[in-house]
């Protein structure tokens, strides 16, 4: 099975090899070394002329990358890090996220942003953060957020072809993580629903997807996370969950996510992210105030501790959340069916 | 002074290109008056930021430039810049007004304009990288386009722009930067802004650059063709630096610059400098012309409705 | 009465006489300008060595601050418009609020961002945001948000003694406004409670406290909007409410807003920023958390349309929340009392 | 090779400083290779950068500081300097290594350093307004210190690298920027990243600035004096760019350099030419002092506790 990054990077060939307007821009892009997580090998060594390694100058590179988006192509951004996307932001609110609308619908600004966000790789505070909890805050832009258990090519895939500015969401752990796909409606022993359409949500089920007691709605990294704890809930409360990996946190979909609330009336969010105006939040809010009845009781966020993503794995650990926290969280919210 | 005796003899010894150059400089700065005027009239909502003085930046640059093929990237100070592009009068006047027609209607207002090859935003100096990608497109393109992006003195304070000159001088983008140094950032003297010198700014990317202190249009437009030429053939950047001075305040308010600074500068005043090139009745023929036409434009836009809701349009 | 930018600058001359570790840095400071809303004006002539006019350099003047405030000194950055606030957000994000903790609390970060934030004058996209969302999902930063009835002197006053990195987010409208302040626990036709501590909440209420059908929880340029509502709601609608103003959005304190839910039953969250992703989600989120049971029915949020401000009034009004909004909003969430 | 044979005819030539010196150099070198054969020993989590070759920049240039006055800001390359300012070896070490008794608790890490007047970040040129910052707090005071970042050419590539520049130009900073030119941003080559000059870059803002290619500590330290006692005379900032080189991988990863090309500028090896300062015992000396007091302290590390856990400290 490939590795998550193998996949994105194969993708990253075949769109390349389909469309002559996509370019890579970015940091250490050059072969052998490909970019930072290897995610761009071989590129520039098969399109030497479209890959286009730039200084360590985010903020221009952003505005060049839109610039080359008005005018015709469908440039390709790497941020090494997410934690850097902070340094082009201006570009993003003030232009990417903008131009389509201040200019009257008349023009579009197809560009994808890559970038991985993500810890538990012990870089420290400065490079470990999961910053889309900034980007949801911003009209304009699609936020997409690929795990181990979609179809990663075909989503690069489609945001590439997308019209709006995608920013791509990978996690630098899931990298070498296999990309396990649905076979036969299952993923190992769970069942497995791909939603329809672009940047589909996936949606895991312990039992057929017959009533259950709580839904998990996570997204990237944390899928690993939110599937351990349903298995552990099952296996060691007798708790059932369905697990809902959201392709796409901006705009938000609620649909697959109501439609597993309607098999268990409770909802736990789960994110790498710090809590405090998290996706979380966006996702609670919109939740009680669409499904109010639908709900047995609160909507509860599992997210990082508010504060920094510590270097030392024993404090990073303690930082980040686990599936002891998701499985809290899910008896916390009090169970329908098991239990 | 030499012009003006020969303007003498000569009823008219200007080329169209003296008087085409002269009669878009007279339009700019009778729409830019004209704001002004609105404004204290409470027609205008919002903010305008007016080039009154630097109507020969524009002019003489974007005269060099070809609308069809050529990209323009300019800031909040755009209107200049744009009606040399487009001649667009309608549509700006309207956009400023948030009436109905307005060229991005009325989404963007003053100094967020897009037309055809021509883009303007009003955050200081993102809009250099932008342009850097555009020039990058064009080059892909093989479209022989230059994109030039305007911006002010002040806006050299904005580290993109040295990100971007780096990166436009590595990858021989045909990018041409033109700064308009009026001397000011808003209230602040360009002394309190600007350390060392501007064109070594430039030169130490390894981008290619000249300054001209003139409001001579025809000065002008010679050194931005030197350096359009430069950009097209080489296909590299250019830098080009034009001392020029506002009239006009900041933007609508208050403007504490030395009256008498202020007049001495218009005694070098871009159109006073262009009428020399004309005959005294070709220059009030024109000036008529352009008076009437923008104050057509304000009575039939200030009979449009204001800018179509969503739910009106529906 | 005083205007609020009046109050404000009054403030600042009071806080410069006091202590000497204050400095004023930012864009257009010098006198007779003194900065673009003018709130600054005077400091150049009595303190020229501790006000500092930069050059149009954001993120530099974001990092000079930080490293003034590192070195013992208690900076103030005015950013001319919130929304160039993206041009310094590496250093608020990767610096400001990080060093603090990162360098294991052996540090603080004592500065203060003035700035202001918000529509109605007509300056376009790019200069009408209401960017504070996106700070609240930043940890290790204070976000206090001002309205028209707070004592702002007392509140700015507050934020440069504070040790915390404060942002202290003003609105382009309220600078023109008087700042009314209760007098003998009322703001004209309503009781006025105003709550203990730092950056305290200020609850409205047009029943003297009693049962209420709704709460409406604002802060900022909002209030206004918020106590039209409240008493057309009373005067057209006989429904009554109460209007929570938060001094502070993050750490956001719930006690005041869960206090006034206890009389009402009812939320409805209104800011100036756009909906998705706002403070009205992490408001949700937590209350429906915190106190599920308190809750007749779901949280509503009243925001500025997902999308730009536009820059023709005609546009921006269709944008930007209004009292029909709220009304509305609140006339949906249900009645317990009136109506 | 003079001095080589000098060194041969008397035992020791070394005055205390070049001894001082090269013992400093040789700690650090020994502290680097100790994280890369921890980390290929599986004993270290997460990144480290070491600055394996480059030990004369942060050796030469500290040694003209005076820690308990002067302020250091440096970046991700940060061991060398770290420890040629506080010459922490246990807060370092078990900083990296996430144990109890790292200099900031574990928080930090490799990158993100601060005790005394020293600290560092990650994202490359967001260093340089904050140190800025430091100058301006420490003029302010009046206590003649000198605030001095480290930065490497990679980080040129960063616009807020010149809006401080121009700032600290503009309102004269006691800031001493120090380029360490290795050549290299990560794996990309310089001549891929910058443009143009990169002593001009400086001197356009109104910045000294001065450029040396040596691997000579001594050499260092005499440039290094020179800008420390420009920026304390004048009060000015000074750029100084230091050619060096990394022998080690950017990080603990691969690195496609051309071996012959490291293997030429280890000829260059700032501790061998500082060795021939000294006799040879003194030099085995030295090395063995330095071996033993980083192997102690890694023995102590490995087995102190892991950094503790709020839960734990609760
Ligand atoms: C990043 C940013 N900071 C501040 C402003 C506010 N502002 C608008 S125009 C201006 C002065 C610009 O000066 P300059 O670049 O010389 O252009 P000029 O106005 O003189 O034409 C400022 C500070 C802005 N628009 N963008
Ligand atoms: C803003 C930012 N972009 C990218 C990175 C990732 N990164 C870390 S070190 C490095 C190369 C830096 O090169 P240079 O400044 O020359 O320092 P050197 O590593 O050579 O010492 C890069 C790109 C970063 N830390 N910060
Ligand atoms: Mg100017
Ligand atoms: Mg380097």
């Amino acid at each position: 099975m490939m590795r998550c990054g193998q996949a994105l990077n194969a993708a990253l060939h075949e769109i390349f090899e389909r469309d002559e307007r996509v370019y890579l821009l970015g940091e250490d892009l050059l072969d052998p070394y490909g970019g930072a997580f290897k995610i761009s090998q071989g590129l520039s060594t098969k399109w030497p002329e479209r890959v286009l390694p730039t200084p360590v100058s985010e903020a221009s590179i952003f505005g060049i990358t839109a610039g080359l988006a008005l005018r015709g192509y469908r440039p390709i951004l790497e941020i090494m890090f997410g934690d850097f996307v902070t340094l082009g932001l201006d570009q993003v609110v003030n232009g990417i996220a903008k131009f389509r609308a201040m200019f009257d619908d008349r023009v579009t600004v197809p560009l994808v942003v890559r970038t991985p966000m993500g810890a538990r790789r012990g870089y420290g505070p400065t490079h470990s953060q999961s910053l889309e909890k900034l980007l949801i805050g911003v009209p304009g832009i699609t936020v997409v957020t690929p795990s181990e258990c979609h179809d990663l090519g075909a989503m690069l895939t489609e945001a590439v072809a997308d019209d709006e500015p995608v920013f791509f969401v990978e996690n630098k752990v899931m990298y070498g993580r296999p990309n396990r796909r649905p076979e036969g409606g299952r993923i190992g022993e769970l069942a497995c629903h791909e939603g329809e359409g672009r940047y589909p949500a996936l949606t895991f089920s312990g039992n057929g997807f017959g009533p259950s007691d709580a839904t998990i709605v996570t997204y990237g990294g944390m899928l690993p996370v939110a599937l351990d704890a349903a298995t552990e809930l099952i296996l060691e409360h007798e708790v059932f969950t369905e697990v809902v990996a959201l392709g796409r946190i901006l705009p938000l979909d609620l649909e697959p996510v109501l439609d597993s609330l309607g098999r268990t009336g409770s909802l736990v969010s789960l994110e790498e992210g710090t809590l405090t105006g998290g996706v979380g939040a966006e996702l609670a809010a919109r939740v009680q105030a669409e499904a109010w009845s639908a709900l047995d009781g609160p909507v509860l966020r599992v997210a990082t501790r508010d504060g920094i993503v510590p270097s030392a794995r024993s404090l990073e650990d303690e930082a980040l959340p686990g599936v002891e926290d998701v499985v809290a969280a899910v008896t916390a919210v009090g169970t329908r069916v098991g239990g | 002074m030499g012009r003006q005796e020969q303007a003498g003899t000569a009823p008219s010894r200007a080329g169209t290109d003296e008087r085409a150059l002269y009669e878009r400089m007279a339009l700019i700065r009778r729409f830019e008056e004209t704001l002004l005027e609105l404004f204290a009239a409470g027609e205008l909502h919002g903010t305008t930021h007016t080039c009154i003085g630097q109507e020969a930046d524009a002019v003489g640059v974007i005269s060099c430039l070809e609308p069809e093929r050529d990209v323009v990237v300019s800031n909040h100070r755009c209107h200049g810049h744009y009606l040399a592009f487009t001649d667009d009068v309608d549509g700006l006047l309207r956009e400023v007004m948030g009436r109905v027609g307005g060229v991005c209607g009325g989404k963007g207002g003053s100094q967020h304009l897009f037309a055809g090859n021509f883009y303007s935003n009003g955050v200081l100096g993102s809009t250099v990288p932008v342009a850097a990608g555009m020039a990058l497109a064009e080059r892909e393109k093989g479209s022989g386009a230059v994109a030039t992006v305007f911006v002010g003195d002040g806006t050299l304070g904005q580290g993109v722009v040295y990100e971007s000159l780096n990166i436009a001088s590595l990858w021989r983008l045909p990018l041409l930067v033109v700064v308009e140094h009026n001397g000011y950032a808003q209230s602040t003297p360009s002394t309190l802004q600007l350390a060392g010198d501007v064109e070594s700014r430039a030169r130490a990317f390894g981008v290619a650059t000249s300054r001209h202190d003139t409001t001579d249009v025809l000065e002008v437009q010679a050194a931005a063709r030197e350096a359009v030429e430069h950009v097209r053939s080489t296909g590299t950047p250019y830098f080009l630096v034009l001392d020029t001075y506002r009239f006009s305040p900041h933007s609508k308010g208050d403007d504490f610059r030395d009256p008498e600074e202020i007049a001495a500068r218009r005694l070098r005043d871009p159109l006073t400098v262009a009428a020399g090139l004309l005959g005294d009745d070709e220059r009030d023929e024109i000036t008529e012309a352009v008076e009437r036409r923008v104050a057509d434009a304000v009575q039939e836009a200030l009979g449009a409705p204001f800018a179509a809701t969503e739910a009106a349009a529906r």
